[in-house]
């Protein structure tokens, strides 16, 4: 494990279902800086995450600083410091957003309220309405602004833009690079741009395996390279 | 003839000759086995299998968890001899005319409760059997007999199932019941709609998406267990003549569901088993319960170990705990290969999402 | 083998759909997807993930109904049909992951779909005989997939490729008009994708009207007619692949570039 | 319009021990998706448990000695919620159909258990003296016990809801309702809520049981079972997991029954409580506060 890895996996293989989604995948995740993980859909970008945070079953090796994460319930692995960003934001929707953060609180902490309000001033003014009647950026605020209110070792954030509007993917986009500075973060992301502006090194996933570990920069400078990996360009 | 069904007829036979064996098993039977009490325990021990196959066809093979199905049953019994009492009609006739009854009933109770999935329709089915139980005890029109029970209208009886000397035939018709509920049984559960039963417990949206309506293959499930369960229902009147307000309760309606899983659900013998085991215990659990080594216990212990409900509701545990498939799934499988049951997949949760 | 009654060839699309909306609540997930698809023709769609790919499949499928819009298959209006109707109108489709019966053997999965096509499945008492039509279907459309060697083993035991074969076996017993496959190599083994996308191949060209949604690239380019590309509930473009992959609005949208 | 008041009041006090057992039932299967078949069995256990209570210590006066029952009545049903939480439903997660099987057998047992050691016959709760006693209003003279029990449900009613709504407990419980994996990812054990739950759940069936005893003049084990059925009614037609729809469900189930018996005919009660339930699954499968899931 190299000294500067946040979480090091060796050797994960994680099954949904019957499916066998990663294969031995090994790869490190860097300490204080944004780390965006690419790859066509259904390569198990997301499952990774899921496999980190003890919500599906694996084997193999994930450890964070001397701690094995594998077999260890969520709850946890949560404790350790992980905060999680999960694709569809599953925002509690019928509680309120003042109740949603609340849930996030860890007890006996100072959980840090001014910092996520000054990111999404939107939430302030709507403590009191009920999650499930914010629009889909707002909820992405919410579910963001629920792993950013205690202080996290490592973010997961999973596809954070999926499915909002441009002007509300730059809103968010902004949002999270002042969020991310100095913290260690694993971004899934499909889009590259997206990934471009927030993300120093990047992993590419293909077929359960990684295919690619580099400077963000070399391959949005590539496009043979970006296409190769990421399977759209062909010619 | 296939190992199965020499096995099938062998089981029958034995059963049909029991009538004429003069010595007894010890501890489970009190006498030997042609004595009246012998043959009253496994009359009633055939008509729960019967009933627990009937119930089977819908738990089991379709994955439908009901808890109303004691109301077939009663409605056979207590309609069968209220055709009888009021109307005059001799036993067969009253059979035919309640057993036709209860399939009306069927249609407009499954119609109703297959609106619901899952645990609501556990919930619904359970809420109709007991408005039917509530109605027998509360009796307005003064002629379920309430508390008491309706006593068998034993002038309609023909003569061959009347008294104590005639106790064997009752016991093979028990017999005739449970033969005839596993060959219906299997036929529907082997048939085109039987299969779609299946299809429909394993994965119902992909039935749909198939081109077939779910509905009505579950209502023709809800509707042909209920009516082998009125059929059952209308033996079981003879076998203890008469209609006891016992068979409409909840506590009954659950013990199906107890006869099935102990016996193994989604395999009609191991249902059958389930019922017959249930049956007898009940019955012999009482009797052992008042032998002396239970009476020389101090009463907290001997209390609930004279209660048969209590025995079996702890054997019932372990079995779910331990052992899922059943007392059927204990032994080497006779089956041809290992089947899914109702209780693998998830069918009860509406509420949890994909 | 029976007869395989080939239909008359349909004026017009064997698939349209017009004006196609839908969403949850305040989210709108497919706006106004107009697509024509004619007979015999393989399109595949394809898109960021949240593009409303899947969604665009279930809508066709009578999965979900559309605010606006129609569905008309071999020139009928099937908007307001419920699954089981559209299928039994022959239409066909597969699921992002298999969806089986996954306690019965495998012929007895094919040997249902076939059943269902067929009709007459509400008999109580009838066993159908080993060698009806049903079972000689089933049995047919087994073989076509390669799995009729293991006709009696449980459908939930076989490998994820099998299984996606198994489906498309059900799927085709049911003769489809059109077939819709939603990410038929999603999850699928580097080994076992190739014969499963040779099997698509062969499908397509027997004739089957398809509407495909998958990532792996080169086999979408390899194999398609046309390429209807959405992005954020809307359909971006169609048309052939190599001209979707020139494109630059296309490439844009996929890898997220802003102009 | 006295025997109208009379009725509503008895009604209401009806609803009230529905509400008690069915209020249980409802969040055990909204956070849990397990119908807890043996909930019939902690009303009993509550109405033993005060019945010894009432019978043991007889040396305490007897105000003090119920409320002492009511108290006692609840620990033991808390008690029992847990032990069937931990030592039985908590080894088999993820199969609910087992799980429900479990409670099945579970409540059998128990309601046996009981019936071995106090035997099928109902015994008659002591009670102070004011409880049969009658108090006036509008022209009608109530039993005091009605008024009662009407008002421990409600106060236990909005415990539940200040516990829900106002508490970090309640926060959890209602958030895992909806999502139990993303209450897990934000750091939280969600097994400890479903313990919560199963013994809140019992806690309240057996303050049911305590004011049951009183309410039905004895207590027999399988009291529980047969009021459990009123209470799936009531559960589903007011929404499953839902606290307010339970409560609301509750009033209308029980109102609907004491009317019914006394305008129409006796005993048509619980016929015209199964078509309600027919009416509004027809109307409305859901229930009344029920949320379609996706």
């Amino acid at each position: 494990m190299t000294p500067d890895a946040a979480i090091s996996v060796t050797d994960l293989h994680v099954w949904r279902g019957e499916a066998h989604i990663l294969h031995g995948v090994s790869l490190t995740v860097p300490r204080h800086q944004v780390t965006a993980l690419m790859g066509r859909n259904g390569v198990g970008k997301t499952t990774l995450l899921l496999a980190i945070m003890g919500l599906l079953p694996a084997t193999g090796s994930i450890r964070m600083a001397d701690t094995e994460l594998v077999g260890m319930p969520t709850h946890r692995v949560a404790q350790r410091g992980i905060g999680y960003v999960p694709e569809d934001r599953e925002v509690f929707g019928g509680l309120t957003v003042a109740e949603n953060l609340r849930l996030a609180e860890r007890p006996g902490s100072d959980p840090r309220y001014d910092h996520v309000f000054e990111l999404f001033p939107d939430l302030q003014g709507r403590l009191g309405q009920v999650a499930g009647t914010l629009s889909g950026g707002q909820q992405q605020m919410l579910s963001l602004a629920r792993a950013l209110l205690e202080p996290r070792a490592v973010l997961l954030i999973d596809e954070p833009t999926k499915g909002l509007a441009p002007i509300v993917v730059e809103h968010v986009v902004a949002a999270l690079q002042r969020a991310t500075e100095d913290t260690t973060v694993l971004l899934v992301e499909q889009n590259l741009w997206v990934a471009e502006q927030l993300a120093t090194d990047v992993i590419v996933l293909d077929h359960g395996t990684v295919t690619y570990t580099g400077g963000m920069r070399s391959l949005v400078d590539d496009p043979a390279l970006a296409g190769r990996h990421l399977g759209v360009e062909v010619r | 003839m296939s190992r199965r069904s020499a096995v099938f007829v062998g089981i029958v036979g034995l059963l049909a000759v029991v009538p004429f064996l003069p010595f007894g098993i010890p501890i489970l039977f009190s006498g030997s086995l042609d004595s009246a009490g012998t043959l009253q325990v496994l009359a009633v021990g055939l008509v729960f299998a019967a009933l627990a196959m009937s119930y089977d066809i819908l738990f089991g093979s379709t994955g439908l968890l009901s808890f109303g199905h004691a109301l077939p049953f009663a409605l056979g019994s207590y309609g069968t001899n209220l055709l009888m009492i009021h109307a005059g009609l001799p036993y067969p006739i009253a059979i035919v005319v309640a057993v036709a009854s209860s399939v009306l009933i069927a249609v407009v109770v499954g119609a109703l409760a297959l609106r619901t999935v899952g645990v609501a329709f556990a919930m619904v089915t359970l809420a109709v059997a007991e408005a039917f139980s509530l109605l027998v005890l509360t009796d307005p029109l003064r002629i379920l007999g309430g508390e008491e029970g309706l006593p068998l209208a034993t002038a309609q009886v023909p003569a061959l199932f009347r008294g104590v000397v005639n106790l064997p035939n009752v016991y093979w018709l028990a017999l005739a019941l449970a033969v005839a509920t596993f060959l219906i049984g299997r036929r529907v559960v082997s048939s085109r709609a039987g299969r779609v039963f299946a299809a429909i417990r394993e994965n119902e949206p992909r039935v749909e998406m198939m081109g077939l309506r779910p509905f009505p293959f579950k209502l023709a499930s809800f509707v042909t267990a209920s009516t082998l369960a009125a059929l059952a229902g209308s033996v079981y009147l003879l076998v203890v003549r008469g209609s006891n307000v016992g068979i409409t309760t909840p506590d009954f309606t659950l013990a199906i569901v107890v006869m099935v899983v102990l016996g193994g659900a989604g395999r009609l013998w191991g249902a059958a088993l389930g019922g017959l085991v249930y049956g007898i215990l009940t019955l012999r659990l009482a009797a052992v319960a008042t032998s002396e080594t239970i009476d020389a216990l101090p009463h907290w212990l001997s209390g609930p170990l004279s209660e048969p409900l209590f025995i079996l509701g702890v054997l019932f545990i372990l079995f779910v705990l331990f052992a899922p498939g059943g007392l059927s799934s204990l032994r080497p499988r006779i089956t041809r290969r290992p089947r899914r049951g109702p209780m693998d997949g998830d069918p009860m949760s509406p509420g949890t999402t994909a | 083998m029976e007869e395989v009654v080939t239909p008359p060839a349909p004026v017009g699309p064997a698939l349209a759909v017009a004006g196609l909306g839908w969403g949850v609540g305040g989210m709108v997930i497919v706006e106004d997807v107009t697509l024509e698809v004619a007979a015999g023709e393989l399109v595949s769609v394809i898109g960021p993930n949240g593009a409303g790919k899947t969604s665009l499949i279930n809508l066709i499928s009578g999965v979900h109904a559309p605010r606006t819009g129609t569905v008309r298959l071999l020139g009928e209006d099937i908007t307001r049909l419920r699954p089981a109707d559209r299928t039994q109108r022959g239409l066909g489709r597969t699921f992002q992951t298999a969806s089986l019966f996954p306690g019965l053997t495998l012929i007895e999965n094919v040997r249902l779909a076939a059943q269902a096509h067929l009709g007459g499945s509400l008999h109580l008492l009838a066993v159908p005989r080993p060698d009806d039509v049903a079972q000689r279907r089933a049995e047919a459309a087994l073989e076509r997939v390669g799995l009729l060697q293991r006709r009696d083993d449980i459908a939930g035991r076989l490998s994820h490729g099998d299984k996606r074969k198994l489906e498309l076996a059900l799927v085709i017993s049911a003769e489809p008009r059109v077939l819709l496959l939603d990410e038929p190599t999603a999850g699928v083994s580097v080994e076992e994708t190739q014969p499963l996308i040779d099997l698509i191949g062969q499908l397509h060209a027997a004739g089957t009207t398809i509407v495909m949604v998958e990532h792996r690239m080169e086999f979408v380019v390899d194999v398609s007619d046309r390429i209807a590309v959405m992005h954020e509930g809307r359909l971006l473009m169609t048309g052939t692949p190599r001209d979707v992959m020139t494109d630059d609005r296309v490439r844009s949208a996929y890898l997220g570039h802003r102009a | 319009m006295s025997s109208f008041v009379l009725y509503t009041i008895t009604g209401l006090g009806l609803a009230g021990l529905y509400f008690l057992l069915a209020s249980g039932l409802s969040l055990i299967f909204g956070l849990m998706s397990v119908l807890n078949l043996a909930q019939g069995a902690f009303f009993a256990v509550g109405g033993f448990a005060a019945w010894m209570v009432m019978d043991l210590l007889g040396d305490v006066p007897l105000d003090l000695r119920f409320v002492l029952a009511v108290i006692v009545a609840g620990g033991a049903g808390a008690a029992v919620g847990t032990v069937v939480e931990r030592g039985f439903v908590s080894r088999i997660y993820g199969s609910h159909v087992r799980q429900i099987l479990l409670t099945l057998g579970l409540g059998t047992a128990g309601v046996a258990l009981l019936g071995g050691w106090f035997g099928w016959d109902p015994r008659i709760l002591q009670q102070p003296a004011w409880f049969v006693q009658t108090t006036q209003i509008a022209g009608a003279n109530i039993p005091n016990s009605r008024l009662l029990i009407l008002a421990v449900a409600v106060v236990l009613f909005l415990a539940l809801m200040v516990f829900l709504t106002r508490t970090r407990h309640g926060l959890i419980i209602r958030a895992g309702v909806e999502n139990p994996s993303m209450v897990r990812a934000l750091g939280i054990d969600v097994g400890r809520s479903f313990t919560i739950v199963f013994a809140l759940g019992g806690a309240l069936a057996g303050i049911g049981g305590a004011l049951g005893a009183v309410y039905f003049n004895g207590i027999s084990p399988g009291l529980g079972t047969d009021q459990l059925i009123y209470a799936f009614i009531v559960v589903v037609i007011g929404g499953l997991g839902s606290v307010p729809g339970t409560a609301v469900a509750a009033v209308i189930v029980a109102l609907t029954q004491v009317y019914a018996n006394n305008y129409l005919q006796a005993g048509l009660g619980s016929i015209s409580v199964v078509v309600l339930l027919a009416v509004v699954l027809l109307i409305r499968p859901q229930g009344l506060m029920g949320r379609v899931r996706p």
